[in-house]
C-alpha cells in the first residue's frame, strides 16, 4: 500500500460525504440527528433527502428507538451524535431494539476519544469500543482516515445488520487510496515485516505508519495491520501475522479495557499467547486541550508507539 | 380481501388468512377476552413465573384491537407491515396477554401458548423478534422505549405512502421513565398522526399504587400539555374500548397525536386479583390457578 | 457573618470571605453582568472554542444568583455546601459565564480564567470537580442530568436540617433529554420545595431555532401539567431577574418545586451575536472580539 | 478454605442483610429504588430507615443522578435496581456524574447474568462487568454467594469511592465463612494447587468447587481463586498464581468480551502470556429458561469448567 498523504481531512467529513453518497444509491437510506447536524456532516444529505431526513431533538434514546422503527419499515437510518451520545447514552436501547432486535441501523458516533479536544472529558468517549463489541449482532467499524470513513460509511449502507460507526473531529492525514472499497471483518495490511506486529485503529493508523520509518532506522521490520474492523474480528489475519512476528502491540484512541488491545489480547490468550503492549488510554479521563497535545498527554503519539514496539520486541527475546 | 368468518371456527382451525372488518359484536370480543385471560392463567401458572396483573387488565384492549380493530393478515406475517396496522407492546412484561393474541388471531398455533417461558421458546418472557415469532417485531421488556419505535415506523408508512395506523401500549409506571416524554414531545413536534398510543391506566406498578410509587399526577393535563389529543376510556368496558379505539381511526390522519388513558383494573376478571399490585409478576399456585379459571369461561377452548 | 462591602472593591481584591446579602444595586449586579460578558468573550476567544451565545444570554441570571441572591461563603469552598446555597449549572457547555462568576465572586483568582480549556486547567470545557476547582459540585456537559442531582442535594438538605437552597440552570433545548421529565416528576411528587429550576429559555439550540428543532411547545404548561409553580421573567433585565428570584425564594419551603422560565436572548450584549443560534458553540475571531468587546463596558478590571 | 454448604440463599438477599447492617452501623447510609424494592430485597431497610429510603419510580437515570446529590450532601447512597438497568440504561450518566465526578455513590446490580431466568434476554446483563471497569474510579465488585455479598455491601458502604456491586437473583450455594470481612481488591485463595488457575467470580465460583474433586480425580492439582473484586484486579495474585501454574481457566457468568476473562487476559498478554480457556457467554444473547438450564446451556456449568480446564492444561504440554 502506498502511503501518501493526499491532504488532510476530518473523518466524520468522510462520513457525511459517504452519507449523501449512500443515500445517492439507496433511496432507503435515512438520517437522524440529534440536534448536530453540522458536526456530524450531516448538512448535505438532509439538503439533498430532505423527507428522509429526521431531526429529533436532543433525545438520542428517541432517536435510536425511532430508528428500530424506521428499519422496521424497511429503512436503512443512520443515527448521528457524539460517540459518548451514541453509546454510553443509550446502551440499553441499542441493545434491545437494535442488536437484541437485529435491527438494520447504522449508529454513525463522532467525535470519538481524545482527539475531541477541548470540550474535556464529559464528551471523549473512550469506552464506546468496549460497549458495543459485547453486543451480539453488532459490527463494529473504526476507519482510520477522511477516504476510509466514507467508504465504511458506504459498505455500513450495505450490509444488512446493525452497525456502529465510530470516527472523529479533527483534520487528519488522508492517505488510504479514495477508490478503495470497505470490506467489512478484513484487515488491511499497511506493511509487512517480521519483527513486531502492529495493530491500530482509527486516528492511530497514522501515528503507526509515522513510526515505520523509526523503526526500521532501528532496525525492526515492524508489520503494520488497519484493523478497521473491531468486529468481526479478522482472527485469522491477527493469528498468522504473529505466527510470523512472535509479538504484538496495539494502538488506539481508547480505554485499554474493552478496546483493541483487549480484542487481540483475548485471542492471543486463546490461540497463541505472546508478548503484547498496548498504546492506549490507561484507566484515566480525558481533559481539555487539542488534540495533539492530548495524544501526547495520554501517551497514544508515534514515540510511544515506537517504545512499545521497543519493549514488545525485548519480552519476546526473554 | 375481506371475509366474513365465524369467530368460533376461525379462532379453532386457525388457518384462514383473514382480515377482520368489524365484524365482531361485543359480546364475541368478550369471549375472546375471556379465552385469553384463560390462556393467560394457565401460562403464568404452567411456567410458575410472568406476569399475570398487567396482562388480564389489558386483555380487553388489545382484544379489541386485533379482533375489532386492527387490518392484518396474520397468515401472512411480514416485518414491515406495509399495507398493515401494526401494533406494539411497549410494556413488554405482559407479554402472555399479547401472545394468547397473537395465537388465537392466527399468528401462530395456539398450542404454542405452552411453550411460554421455557428454555428454546418463541414465546419469550418479554417478547422479540429474533426467535421468528409471527407478529412481533421488535424487542421490549425494557421500559419506556415503545413509543420511539411506533413513531419510527408510522412515520416510516408516511415515507411509504402507506395509510395503516400504528398502535402503542405502554404502561402508566412506565411513564415514569424519561424516554417516554421525549417521544411524547416528539410524535406531535413532527406531525405523526398515524399513531394511536394506549396507556393501560391501572394505577399500578411493582411497589404499590403509582400515586405512592411516583405520583403520575394529571396525566391528561401532561399529554395535553404535550400537544397530543388525549381521550378516556373504561378499559375493561369492551364497548367503549370499541367506541374510542374507533374516535381515534376516524381522528387519524388529522393533523394530531393521539392517546388513549384506558382505565383499567390490574387483575381484571379474577377477583383476588384485583384491587392490589401484588399479582404484577407472581404467578398463581394450584389452587389460586383452579380458583382463577373457575371465575374466566373458557370460550375457545383452551390450548 | 455579614458584612456590607464595596463591590468593586470586593471583585479586585478577591480576598475577602463574604457573605453578601442584597447589598448590590440593580445598576451595581449589571456592572458586574457586563464584567462576566467581558470575560467569556474573552475565554472563547483566548482558547477558540467553547460556547459564547448562551454564555452571554444566561449571564445576568446567575450573576443575580451569585451577587444577589445566594448564601454563599466562597473562601472557604466545601463540596456537601452546608448552611450554605448551592448553585448547579446543567447545561454544562456555558461553563465560561460560570468560571467567569465564581472568580470574580471570589472562588478562585481571576487570572487563572486564562487557563480555560487550555491542557491541564482547572476550568475544563465542561465543569468538573475532579480538578478540584472550588465552586464546583459535579460534572456536567452531557445533558439533562443537572436536575436529578439538584434534587438529591436539595433532599440531603432536608435530611440535615439544613434550610438553605439549591438552584439549577438548564438550556431549553436540554428539555428534549427525557431525563429532565423524571427529574420535573419527582420534585413535586416527593415535596422538594427547597429548589429552583431556571431554564434559560433562549428559544434556540445547536440546528436553529427550538421551534424547527423540536418545538418545545407550551413549556409554562408543561412544568405545571407535572406539578411546578411556574414563574416567568425576562432573563436578560436585572430588576425582573432579581424580582422572580425574590419571590421564588420566599415560596420556598412551602410545598412547592419551583421553576423559573427566564426568556432570554442568545448572544446577548454582542449585536451581531444576537438573533442567530449561529454563536451557540463558535468563538469570535480577533475582530470578531474586538467589537464584541467595544459593545461591552470594562467595570471590574479584564483579568 | 472450608468448603461446607452452609444453606441456599440468594445473593441478593446478602445484599439487603448487608445494606440493613451498614445502614444501623452509619446513619449516613441512604437507599434508593427504582421501583424494585422487594427484588432487590430492600424492604428491611426501607422499614428501619423510612426517611433515608428514597423511592424514585421507574425512573433510573434520575435515581442516580439523585444519588450523586446525596453523595455531595454527605450522604452514602445505594441505589438498587436490576443489572441492566444499573448499567446499561445508564452508563453515561454514571459515568459522568458517579465516576468521573468520583461520588461516593453505591450501584447495587440484581438479577444480573443468565440466571436471572425466565424473564429472558432484555433483562439478562452480560455487558455489565465490561462496562463498568472500563470506568476509571470504578470499583467493581462479584461476590460469590450470600455470605460474602452481604460482607461486600457493609465494605462498599466503608469504602469512599464510586462502587458497582454485582449480584444475583436465585438461591444458591452459601459456603463462605460468615463472618470473614470483605477485602476490596483482595483476591480470595480458594483452593492451592499446581497445574492450572483457575479465576473464577459471581455464581461461577460454586461450579468451579464443583469441578475441583472431579479434576482431582483426574489427576489435575487445580488451583482456585474467587476474584471478587474485577477491579482494581488483584494482578498480583494473579501472576504468581499463573507463574506457578502455567495455565488459566476464567468462569464468570458474563460475555467474554469485556469480562473477567479478558481482564485476565490483558494481565497475561502484558506480563506473562500463557494459555487461557474462558468459560463465559460467546457473543450471543441469553434466553428465557430456568437458571440451572440456562447455565448448562449457555456452557456455564461444572462441566464446562472441567473441560476448558483440560483444555487448558493440554495447550501448556505444546
Ligand atoms: C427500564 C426498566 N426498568 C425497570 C423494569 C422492571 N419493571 C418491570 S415491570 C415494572 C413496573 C411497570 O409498571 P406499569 O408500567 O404500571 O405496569 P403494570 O405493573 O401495571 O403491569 C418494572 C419496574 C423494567 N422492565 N424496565
Ligand atoms: C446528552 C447530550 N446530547 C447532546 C449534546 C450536544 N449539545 C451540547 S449543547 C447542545 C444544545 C443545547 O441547547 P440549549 O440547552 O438550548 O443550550 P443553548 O444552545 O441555548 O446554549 C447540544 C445538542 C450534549 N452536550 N449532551
Ligand atoms: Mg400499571
Ligand atoms: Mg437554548
Amino acid at each position: 500500500m502506498k502511503l501518501e498523504v493526499q491532504n488532510y481531512k476530518d473523518t466524520r467529513s468522510g462520513f457525511g460525504d459517504g452519507l449523501l453518497e449512500a443515500g445517492k444509491r439507496n433511496p432507503k437510506v435515512v438520517g437522524l440527528t440529534a440536534d448536530l447536524t453540522g458536526s456530524l456532516k450531516m448538512g448535505d444529505f438532509a439538503k439533498a433527502f430532505p423527507e428522509r431526513f429526521f431531526q429529533v431533538g436532543i433525545a438520542e434514546a428517541n432517536m435510536v428507538g425511532i430508528a428500530a422503527g424506521l428499519a422496521i419499515g424497511g429503512y436503512i437510518p443512520f443515527t448521528g451524535t457524539f460517540a459518548n451520545f451514541s453509546s454510553a447514552r443509550i446502551y440499553d436501547q441499542i441493545r434491545m431494539v437494535v442488536a437484541y432486535s437485529n435491527k438494520n441501523v447504522k449508529i454513525a458516533a463522532s467525535h470519538a476519544g481524545v482527539t475531541l479536544g477541548e470540550d474535556g472529558a464529559t464528551h471523549q468517549t473512550l469506552e464506546d469500543v468496549g460497549m458495543m463489541k459485547m453486543l451480539p449482532n453488532m459490527t463494529v467499524l473504526v476507519p482510520c482516515d477522511y477516504n476510509q470513513t466514507k467508504a465504511a460509511t458506504i459498505a455500513a449502507a450495505e450490509h444488512n445488520g446493525p452497525v456502529y460507526l465510530r470516527f472523529g473531529r479533527p483534520k487528519v492525514a488522508n492517505f488510504t487510496p479514495a477508490d478503495e472499497p470497505f470490506v467489512i471483518g478484513k484487515a488491511q495490511m499497511i506493511q509487512e515485516g517480521t519483527d513486531v506486529s502492529i495493530f491500530a485503529c482509527g486516528h492511530l493508523v497514522w501515528k503507526a505508519i509515522e513510526a515505520l520509518p523509526i523503526l526500521k532506522e532501528m532496525g525492526i521490520n515492524a508489520e503494520l495491520i488497519n484493523i478497521h474492523t473491531i468486529k468481526p474480528l479478522d482472527v485469522e489475519a491477527v493469528l498468522k501475522s504473529v505466527a510470523k512476528t512472535g509479538c504484538v502491540v496495539t494502538a488506539e484512541e481508547h480505554m485499554r479495557n474493552g478496546g483493541l488491545g483487549d480484542s487481540i489480547a483475548q485471542v492471543l490468550a486463546l490461540n497463541n499467547p505472546k508478548p503484547l503492549e498496548m498504546v492506549a488510554v490507561n484507566d484515566v479521563f480525558g481533559q481539555s486541550g487539542t488534540p495533539d497535545e492530548l495524544l501526547k498527554h495520554y501517551h497514544l503519539d508515534t514515540p510511544d508507539i515506537v517504545e512499545a514496539v521497543k519493549k514488545a520486541v525485548s519480552r519476546k527475546r526473554i | 380481501m375481506i371475509i366474513q368468518i365465524n369467530l368460533y371456527k376461525f379462532a379453532k382451525e386457525n388457518e384462514l388468512t383473514v382480515l377482520l372488518d368489524n365484524i365482531m359484536t361485543i359480546n364475541e370480543l368478550k369471549d375472546v377476552a375471556s379465552q385469553v385471560r384463560r390462556d393467560i392463567i394457565r401460562m403464568v401458572h404452567g411456567c410458575q413465573s410472568g406476569h399475570p396483573g398487567g396482562s388480564l387488565g389489558a386483555t380487553d384492549i388489545v382484544t379489541a384491537l386485533y379482533f375489532d380493530q386492527m387490518h392484518i393478515d396474520p397468515k401472512h406475517f411480514t416485518m414491515d407491515g406495509a399495507g398493515e396496522d401494526i401494533f406494539f407492546l411497549s410494556n413488554g412484561h405482559i407479554s402472555p396477554m399479547l401472545y394468547s393474541i397473537l395465537a388465537r388471531r392466527g399468528y401462530f398455533p395456539v398450542s404454542e401458548l405452552a411453550t411460554f417461558r421455557r428454555l428454546g421458546t418463541r414465546l419469550q418472557g418479554h417478547p422479540t423478534p429474533v426467535e421468528g415469532l409471527p407478529g412481533i417485531r421488535v424487542a421490549s421488556g425494557s421500559l419506556g422505549q415503545g413509543l420511539s419505535v411506533a413513531c419510527g415506523v408510522a412515520q416510516a408508512k408516511k415515507l411509504n405512502g402507506d395509510n395503516s395506523l400504528v398502535f402503542c401500549l405502554m404502561g402508566d409506571g412506565e411513564q415514569e421513565e424519561g424516554q417516554i416524554w421525549e417521544s411524547a414531545m416528539y410524535a406531535p413536534a413532527k406531525n405523526v398522526d398515524n399513531l394511536v398510543a394506549v396507556i393501560d391506566y391501572n394505577k399500578k406498578q411493582i411497589d404499590g399504587p403509582t400515586d405512592d410509587v411516583m405520583n403520575l399526577g394529571d396525566l391528561k393535563a401532561k399529554y395535553e400539555s404535550f400537544g397530543w389529543k388525549v381521550y378516556k376510556c373504561n378499559g375493561n368496558d369492551m364497548q367503549q374500548v370499541v367506541d374510542t379505539l374507533n374516535i381515534t381511526r376516524q381522528n387519524a390522519h388529522k393533523g394530531q397525536s393521539q392517546i388513549i388513558l384506558a382505565h383499567t383494573e390490574m387483575g381484571f376478571g379474577v377477583d383476588f386479583m384485583m384491587g392490589t399490585h401484588k399479582w404484577h409478576g407472581t404467578p398463581p399456585n394450584d389452587e389460586q390457578a383452579a380458583n382463577a379459571l373457575s371465575q374466566l369461561k373458557e370460550t375457545l377452548g383452551d390450548y
